[in-house]
């Protein structure tokens, strides 16, 4: 018998889909479809809230596990995309009202990219996690490519897509090692299955290792980080917001999932591995985005560089309590998202309908024209910087740096600081502009911000600020 | 049978899938060439679920889905390429940049601590 | 009497000048009044505490306890201390007054008169000071308060960098007081005078000896003690009575007074007064001799000063402290009496220059003689003031025993000799001869007051305190010898005078070498100053291109990273395929190894 | 060796034969139809392995479908039918990293497995076998698959269809 | 009392929020001073009712997860600071009223920036737990940067990216140590960590040069100092007054409370470096002055030197230990305060000089005192004052630092001898500069500029009076401390 209460949030997600598609066959009506989508993606949001997780509800299980379990992570998962999903819907509006672009497949694509999000939520086994990723992804493809007219965008579309598949076919076929060399696919079994005495050993850490590199493409991680600033400046600015936190988020989770819920036996080559990513990572996307001059592409190389700092805790897996790790990771996440979702949502209020995040100089002066649309972008940007007055990004490098200072992970210690120090050069680059004292008038009428973007970017910020005063709910739910 | 006869021929298939990815200029052969790749994949689970001790036809199941995922990809894949090729008359992937054009060197200098 | 009067002494000047400092500079009147009430109270009290002397007493309560040691604020009053304290309030108040007239009609005489206060005060917190640190508090305001009085002039060019010279120098001879204050102190664990000579036996022999020589350093500075000594003539640039209360009272008797106050601490350093009286010899002749060939005046006066100087702390070196302290106080005031009087005949020439002047006997009659007493006491003449505390300190020298003695002795000797000879070039130059100057306006009473009265102590304070106490000085057959000297030079002198109208002929080729003091100030700027200001330049370009280069280098370097990793990626589409084949490729084949090694 | 290996290894032979043709082809129409044979040879291979259902599937999805839409593509691009000359970079980076991968996986499995035999378990890939799970412990992704499919439809739609 | 010290916190931060949103410019400027002086009079009752130790304290949980409590409390060490933070502020938002930096953006929003930075300093010499401590650390960092970018000179983009990196440098190290001393210590509460310091001595040595150097940017100790004069060449009037005046003295707070107090065996370990590097900055410090041409460089040169006696004196405490009741530490907590003191009035007067005469060159000014005797009078005096001339703030720190080297003996009585050198070197750049700008003939760019002004006169008369009072009475400071 199915325990379909565990499943609520999925069913929702997928009706949420459909229920969109037949909206936007019924009534034709943009501003319909997206608050049919809305409201639907905040229905799942909030069963996936209400649904319990102590003890978590189990599905499909064999004797060598389940494959779906609908626990404490698997809520925050769901949670996030789902209410990511409606912010990105909402985002979209202006874009939409142009009605260049078909609103009722956006919706639902979309929808149905947070369908995948929330079944990866409680995927225990690779089948259904590697299945539910794709269906996160595949959709994207496709609104990446969206922006019609424009060549960037289909060749964002193209580089999103080849870079995709490839990881996607290593992961494969490390999940398919995996297999081989302990014939389990659910993670619970893998964890002890995969800990091979004998000739297949090197097969299952193989495997392992290719299933995370693979995964290290959803987060954009380095090796697999280089599609993300073309992809990110060639898609619309809502899909490119939804790739950087949505997206990025349940790539995380993965990570998470496959390393430390199937790789226990191998943590002892996972840490050093995830930690020369991270670092890596961190070093890379700091160091590039200081020489971006388009926004989106700064911040893209940024949200590579926050990659690092989200798997830089994993680094420690084999030598510190993984509990502690997992929560700065899961922390730094959900905080990350929160600022991102609102840097994204200051600069489609900073930019005409439609249009591309732009290069650094279109913002100069908009402090003075927009301040409290420049405000809340500069606060998300020094979310992001990790500084005071936005305390929640000051906490979640906290989160990271004590993880890894309790674990004595000098080395990445050391790549976090560069970073940290180095990433605040990047954010300033974003955020200067707006203030330049000497800066003309920009060079396009400040259009008016729609009311929908204004939501996003309010809630978003006043949220960021509440993470901030009281990190510990955010430890809470990543405990 | 000797298992590492499919197992040797996955390895080989993948490994030229790999070459194909990385040779190829011409989008859709790119995508050939993942098949390629994705089909070793499924040489393997096959494999390995006829040979494993484990009754359960999961690599078999796995495979399924692994065609599935690769068949929509394809869909999705080559509408994708069309489009681009509709905008720009050409699906050669060395001409689409990761970086934006080289602008003017910058002036600025950050000092970092 | 309560000894706590004595609190006063520095505190009432102290509060004058701080008021005046407030007070709107336009306002002459306030101005003088808190100047001359300073100083006539700290002389009053100076006064009542002498005349109701019984025995040494000290009095102080604590300022400030730092970690384990307690800084006192307080008086140490013995007669030594309360006679220098009449000194000081007698030449301060004279100076004052007199200030009042010479200062006529220069809009900043408020903060002037505010300055000379606590000029005052400073000096009077030296005297009397109980703990070593309030000391060092008066020894270094009095630094800076030369430094601004001798900057007062706006019209002479030179007085800024005069002034600079002047508070740099003894400030560099204070470093070495700091510090051998600090010995002192931490051995003893208190700065308290009278503590530290309880303790003083108890203390290691390098101490005291390091301590001794440190604070002769600050001596050499604020006494112009040679090599120290330069600042002084240069000081020549504040207006006159300022160079009065430097060369009389204040300032430079500092140093000669806290050794006195201190010499139980350099009794149990020899060789800090074998030093001391080395130092003392090169000072006593090199002054003299450059006081011959001045033509200004002032010069004159100045170096004469600085060998006067020389008998004192040579005093002090053969272990005279009494004869030091007799002499410096004769000199006060002569000297007191020699600037003022100096600053009359300037005011009625209006230049410095003795060749601009002559004949002056007749114009300005109370000058002239209140000034032949004043220089026959600088030779030595008996009976006034000079001739018995130098008789003094000869004799000292004379009985004293070592190498020392017999240095100070001779230098001591020649000295008499000298001063003798420019005291009389100085006389003739000024009083006698052809006059160049027909109209010559007479200095007001205000300043004619205070020269007259210090003629008084010029020619009676020594045989006053002879009286006093006979011990202080023996005549004997021994004694004519210095006399005999004394009068030689001014034959040497009236002789040369006959000769060529100036004494100073007689140098020749030498006179422009003495002029300038052996060149002693060249070599200064070649071995200190222009080495250090090369240094400072070097420095700094090595802090703002070295130092600050790394930094900017780290900034520069980071971005050029970034630069060639941007450039990395600007590429194709293959390139990311690649990122994730390679590594995969590179995870598997690793593992391979493992698996073959295995 | 058996028959049944001198049966894998063989069509293995084809298998990696049309392979090669695939990634090394100068002709772009010619790689769809090299490609054609590898997959059919992966079928027989299934077969071989007693992976009926897949087998059948690979050949109706893959031959069926996914190819044909390649060889759409291919047309739709106009490719030439003949040889064209710029279709690939230098082998060497491309070859290394290849042969890695191959000669790493093959030396990781033939370590795990070296040449021990194993007897094929009789009808385990019939439709049934394999079907039962699916529609009891895998259908959760089944369910997902399937808005993955419907959305892979929408988007080449929407993709496909020019901007109104 | 305890709820006082939130207060502290609170009244600024909300003032500045006021200020910002306040639309006209007149009234964000009002709220702002009207903030900072509730705050300034809310410091003075807080010696009311002290004892040993800590005199108020606030203590409630914030983030168990990271064990970090909001812990709040005063005593001897920090109190000072706290009043003259408080004061400055004060001092600077009223001076914003009448100088509105011209051709810049609002005088308010430049008020709201001080009063942020006054939250994160009050912040610092407040907190308690190691953690929060690092958040007001930081906090500080970007208003201040934003200060410098937003009002300062030609090349403020540049100066104020270099101090914000360069401090986040320090920063970054500053968070590394303090996790690593609270993991290690399992607390992060000062007060327990000072009261029974548990790491071992290799441990504290280890983290205490991780810290030192995080508080050696901040303070800044050579050769970590090269942010400052570009700063303060830069920042407007008012920034390089708290700059000076304060912030610097969070490093130097830091080093004691934290280095000091949490880890005395690594200080004590390492003291003899902190020394000599110490006098290193006092003489390169003065010698650089010496040669130096811009005169808010040469004022920000001699920021370098002066706390190079504060860490002087640390060193030597931390060598005798006994924190508060070490002369070392006392000799610096009073050069602390003078410095802040002494050095906050010498750039309002280099300000004032600056905004007159349009130039820094020392070349191009000269003869102050004849066309503004009275500004020439108060820079004299500040001069006077900042080379250390007794009866004036800036002696006692100094002489001090160098008499407690030398009770340690040894080879600190080098140093110590080094460093009463540098004090003569203080000496001859201070008079160098008033030689240059207050005599001789009045130079063009001096002559015909406006006098003294009520808002300066406001500004400044405190910082002299309270320059003359600790001069007099020490005790003012010292006597707190212990």
């Amino acid at each position: 018998m199915i325990d379909h209460i565990g499943l609520l949030p999925v069913y929702l997600a997928a009706g949420t889909a459909v229920l969109v598609f037949l909206a936007d066959l019924a009534v034709a009506r943009t501003s319909v479809t997206l608050a049919v989508g809305v409201l639907g993606a905040v229905g799942t949001a909030a069963s996936a809230v209400a649904v319990r997780v102590q003890p978590p509800h189990r599905a499909f299980c064999v004797e060598s596990g389940c494959s779906w379990v609908y626990d404490r992570p698997a809520q925050l998962l769901a949670v996030a995309v789902a209410v990511l999903t409606a912010a990105v819907l909402l985002l979209s509006a202006p874009t939409l009202r142009l009605g260049q672009i078909p609103a009722g497949e956006y919706a639902f694509l979309l929808t149905a990219s947070m369908t995948g999000g929330v079944a990866l939520a409680g995927a225990r086994d690779m089948i259904t996690l590697i299945v539910a990723l794709e269906t996160l992804t595949l959709p994207l493809y496709v609104l990446v490519g969206l922006r019609r007219t424009s060549a960037e965008s289909a060749q964002a579309a193209v580089t999103f897509l080849l870079t995709s598949v490839a990881a996607t076919a290593v992961t494969l076929l490390g999940a398919a090692l995996m297999y081989a060399a302990s014939g389990e696919v659910h993670l619970s079994a893998l964890a002890s299955a995969l800990d091979v005495s004998g000739p297949a050993r090197p097969l299952a850490g193989a495997g392992l290792l290719l299933v995370v590199v693979g995964l290290a493409f959803k987060v954009a991680a380095v090796p697999a980080h280089a599609w993300a600033p073309t992809t990110y400046d060639g898609a619309p600015l809502p899909i490119a917001a939804y790739l950087s936190t949505a997206s990025k988020l349940g790539g995380l989770f993965a990570i998470v999932y496959v390393a430390v819920l199937g790789g226990v036996a191998w943590w002892g080559v996972l840490g050093p591995a995830l930690g020369i990513l991270a670092a890596a990572t961190l070093v890379v996307g700091t160091l590039v985005a200081l020489r971006q001059r388009r926004m989106v592409r700064l911040l893209a190389w940024s949200s590579v560089a926050q990659a690092g700092f989200m798997l830089a805790p994993l680094s420690a897996l084999a030598v510190a309590r993984p509990s502690g790790l997992v929560g700065a990771t899961l922390a730094y996440g959900l905080i990350y998202v929160t600022v991102e979702i609102a840097a994204f949502a200051g600069v489609i209020a900073l930019r005409p309908p439609g249009e591309d995040g732009g290069t650094l100089t279109d913002y100069a002066g908009l402090g003075r024209s927009a301040p409290w649309r420049s405000g809340a972008f500069a606060f998300a940007a020094i979310g992001l910087a990790g500084l005071p007055p936005a305390l929640a990004g000051l906490f979640a490098k906290v989160f990271v740096v004590r993880a890894l200072v309790n674990a004595q992970a000098w080395v990445v210690v050391a790549a976090v600081a560069l970073a940290a120090i180095a990433g605040l050069a990047v954010y300033l680059r974003a955020v200067v502009p707006l203030y330049r004292s000497d800066a003309d008038v920009p060079g396009w009428i400040l259009s008016p911000v729609s009311p929908a973007v204004v939501v996003v970017l309010a809630v978003a910020t006043l949220l960021a600020i509440a993470a901030g005063f009281a990190p510990q709910l955010i430890l809470d739910l990543t405990q | 049978m000797h298992p590492l006869i499919p197992y040797a021929v996955a390895s080989i298939l993948f490994g030229l899938g790999v070459v194909g990815v990385l040779r190829r200029r011409n989008a859709i052969l790119l995508l050939m060439a993942v098949e390629l790749m994705l089909n070793a994949v499924n040489l393997v689970f096959i494999t390995a679920n006829a040979t494993l001790p484990k009754a359960e036809p999961t690599g078999q199941i796995f495979t399924l889905f692994v065609i599935v995922i690769a068949a929509a990809e394809i869909g999705v894949g080559l509408a994708v390429v069309l489009q681009l090729f509709r905008l720009k008359a050409a699906i050669n992937v060395d001409e689409i940049p990761l970086a934006e054009p080289a602008g003017e060197p910058e002036k600025e200098v950050a000092d970092a601590g | 009497m309560p000894v706590e009067l004595a609190y006063l002494l520095p505190i009432v000047p102290a509060a004058c000048g701080l008021l005046g400092l407030l007070m709107p500079r336009s306002n002459r009147r306030i101005g003088a009044a808190l100047g001359v009430t300073g100083a006539s109270v700290a002389l009053a009290v100076a006064v009542v505490l002498l005349a109701t002397f019984q025995e040494t007493v000290e009095k102080y309560f604590t300022w400030v306890r730092l970690g384990s040691i307690d800084v006192t604020f307080g008086v140490l009053i013995d007669r030594r201390a309360l006679f220098v304290a009449l000194a000081v309030g007698v030449v301060a108040l004279a100076v004052q007054v007199y200030s009042i007239g010479y200062l006529a009609g220069d809009e900043h005489y408020g903060p002037y008169a505010a300055q000379v206060s606590i000029f005052t005060a400073a000096m009077l917190a030296v005297v009397v000071g109980n703990d070593l640190i309030l000391v060092l508090a008066g020894w270094e305001v009095m630094g800076a308060c030369s430094y601004l009085l001798i900057a007062h002039d706006r019209t002479l060019p030179e007085a800024p960098a005069a002034a600079v010279k002047a508070f740099l120098v003894t400030r560099v001879g204070d470093v070495g007081f700091l510090l051998g204050i600090a010995l002192l102190g931490v051995a003893a664990g208190s700065f308290r005078i009278s503590e530290i000579f309880v303790a003083l036996p108890g203390m290691s022999g390098t101490t005291v000896t390091a301590a001794a020589l440190l604070l002769l350093a600050g001596v050499a500075g604020k006494s112009a003690q040679f090599p120290l000594h330069t600042w002084l003539p240069d000081a020549m640039a504040g207006p006159t009575p300022i160079s009065a209360l430097i060369h009389a009272a204040t300032m430079v008797a500092a140093g000669v007074y806290v050794v006195a106050r201190l010499f139980p601490v350099f009794q149990a350093a020899p060789v800090a007064l074998t030093v001391l009286g080395v130092m003392a010899a090169i000072t006593l002749l090199l002054g003299a001799l450059a006081a011959t060939a001045q033509d200004d005046i002032k010069r004159v006066l100045a170096w004469s000063t600085v060998s006067q100087l020389g008998y004192m702390t040579g005093a002090l070196a053969v272990g005279a402290t009494t004869p030091a302290i007799f002499h410096l106080l004769t000199h006060a005031a002569f000297k007191a009496l020699l600037f003022l009087a100096a600053g009359c005949v300037i005011h009625a020439v209006g230049t410095n220059l003795m060749s601009r002047m002559g004949g002056l006997r007749r114009t300005l009659p109370v000058t002239f003689w209140s000034m032949t007493i004043g220089l026959a006491a600088l030779a030595g003449v008996p009976p006034l003031a000079g001739f018995w505390s130098k008789e003094a300190i000869l004799l000292a020298a004379e009985h004293g025993t070592g190498g020392t003695a017999v240095l100070v002795y001779v230098a001591g000797l020649a000295g008499t000799f000298i001063t003798a000879w420019y005291a009389t070039r100085l006389w003739l130059k000024v009083f006698f001869g052809p006059g160049y100057n027909d109209h010559v306006h007479a200095p007001g009473s205000v300043m004619q007051a205070p020269v007259a009265l210090l003629a008084v102590p010029s020619a009676g304070l020594g045989l006053g305190i002879y009286l006093a106490d006979q011990e202080i000085v023996e005549l004997d057959a021994v004694a004519l010898l210095p006399v005999g000297l004394m009068l030689l030079g001014i034959l040497a002198a009236w002789w040369g005078w006959r000769r060529s109208g100036d004494p100073a002929a007689v140098l020749g080729r030498m006179q422009p070498f003495l002029a300038a003091a052996f060149r002693l100030d060249d070599v200064q700027d070649a071995l200190v100053v222009r080495p250090f200001t090369r240094l400072a330049a070097l420095t700094r370009v090595a802090d703002e291109s070295g130092v600050d280069g790394v930094v900017t280098g780290v900034g520069t370097g980071t971005v050029a990273l970034g630069g060639s990793l941007t450039r990395w990626h600007r590429s194709g589409v293959p390139r990311a395929l690649a990122g994730v084949l390679v590594v995969a490729a590179a995870s598997v084949v690793i593992f391979a190894l493992n698996g073959l090694l295995r | 060796m058996t028959g049944l290996d001198f049966l894998l290894a063989g069509i293995g032979l084809v298998v990696v034969g049309a392979g090669w043709a695939v990634v090394a082809t100068n002709q772009v129409v010619r790689a769809g139809l090299w490609l054609v044979v590898c997959l059919g040879a992966l079928a027989a291979e299934f077969l071989l392995l007693t992976a009926e259902l897949v087998a059948w599937t690979q050949v109706l999805i893959y031959l069926g479908a996914v190819v044909v839409l390649l060889l759409f593509a291919v047309m739709l691009t106009r490719a030439p039918i003949g040889p064209s000359p710029d279709l690939d970079r230098k082998i060497g980076p491309a070859g290394i990293v290849g042969v890695g991968v191959g000669l790493g996986l093959g030396t990781l499995f033939s370590v795990a497995y070296g040449w021990t035999r194993y007897d094929l378990p009789a009808q385990h890939g019939s439709a049934e076998v394999v079907g039962g799970p699916i529609f009891t412990t895998w259908v959760l992704p089944f369910e997902v698959v399937s808005v993955l499919l419907l959305s892979a439809l929408v988007g080449a739609v929407v993709v496909s269809r020019g901007s109104k | 009392m305890s709820a006082l010290l939130t207060a502290l916190l609170v009244v600024p931060f909300a003032g500045a929020i006021l200020a910002g949103v306040l639309r006209s410019e007149r009234a964000g400027t009002y709220a702002a001073t009207g903030a900072a002086l509730v705050t300034f009079l809310l410091t003075l009752p807080l010696p009311i009712g002290r004892g040993e130790g800590m005199w108020h304290e606030a203590d409630t949980a914030w983030v168990p997860g990271l064990g970090l409590r909001y812990h709040l409390g005063v005593d001897g060490i920090s109190y000072p600071l706290i009043v003259l933070t408080a004061l400055l502020t004060l001092l600077c938002c009223a001076y914003t009223i009448w100088h509105a930096p011209a051709g810049r953006p609002s005088g308010a929003r430049l008020a709201a920036l001080l009063l942020v930075i006054e939250v994160g300093l009050l912040g610092v010499f407040l907190s308690l737990d190691l953690v929060l401590f690092f958040i007001a650390f930081e906090v500080v960092l970007l208003p201040m940067y934003a200060v410098i970018a937003g009002w300062g000179g030609e090349a403020r983009q540049r100066a104020a990216r270099k101090f914000a990196l360069y401090t986040l440098f320090g920063s970054v190290l500053l968070l590394i140590g303090v996790l690593g001393v609270g993991i290690s210590a399992g607390t992060f509460d000062i007060v327990a960590l000072t009261q029974n310091p548990s790491l071992a001595r290799s441990t504290q040595i280890g983290f205490f040069i991780v810290l030192a150097i995080a508080f050696a940017v901040k303070a800044p100790l050579w050769p970590l100092h090269t942010w400052l004069p570009d700063a303060h060449t830069e920042a407007p009037t008012v920034g390089s007054v708290i700059l000076a005046g304060v912030l610097l003295k969070m490093g130097t707070y830091g080093i004691i409370r934290v280095g000091l107090g949490v880890l005395p065996e690594g200080a004590r370990a390492v003291a003899p470096a902190l020394g000599i590097l110490a006098v290193a900055a006092i003489i390169i410090g003065s010698l650089v002055c010496l040669a130096q041409k811009e005169l808010k460089r040469l004022i920000a040169y001699s920021s370098v030197g002066h706390m190079g006696f504060v860490l002087l004196g640390v060193a030597a405490g931390a060598v005798s230990g006994g924190l508060a009741q070490s002369m070392g530490v006392q000799a610096a907590l009073l050069g602390n305060i003078a410095h802040g003191v002494i050095t906050g009035l010498l750039f309002f007067l280099a300000g004032a000089i600056k905004d007159r005469t349009h130039t820094g060159s020392l070349d191009d000014l000269g003869g102050l005192r004849e066309t503004a005797p009275a500004m020439a009078g108060v820079l004299g005096f500040a001069a006077l004052a900042s080379l250390g001339l007794p009866g004036l703030a800036g002696f006692w720190g100094e002489a001090f630092a160098v008499v407690a080297a030398v009770q340690l003996g040894g080879g600190w009585i080098a140093l110590a001898a080094i460093a009463a050198f540098g004090a003569a070197l203080t000496a001859a750049y201070l008079l160098r500069l008033l030689r240059r700008v207050t005599h001789g003939p009045a130079a063009s760019s001096v002559t015909g500029i406006a006098g003294v002004t009520a808002a300066e006169r406001l500004a400044w008369s405190p910082l002299v009076l309270l320059a003359l009072v600790l001069g007099l009475v020490p005790a003012l400071v010292s006597g707190v401390a212990q």
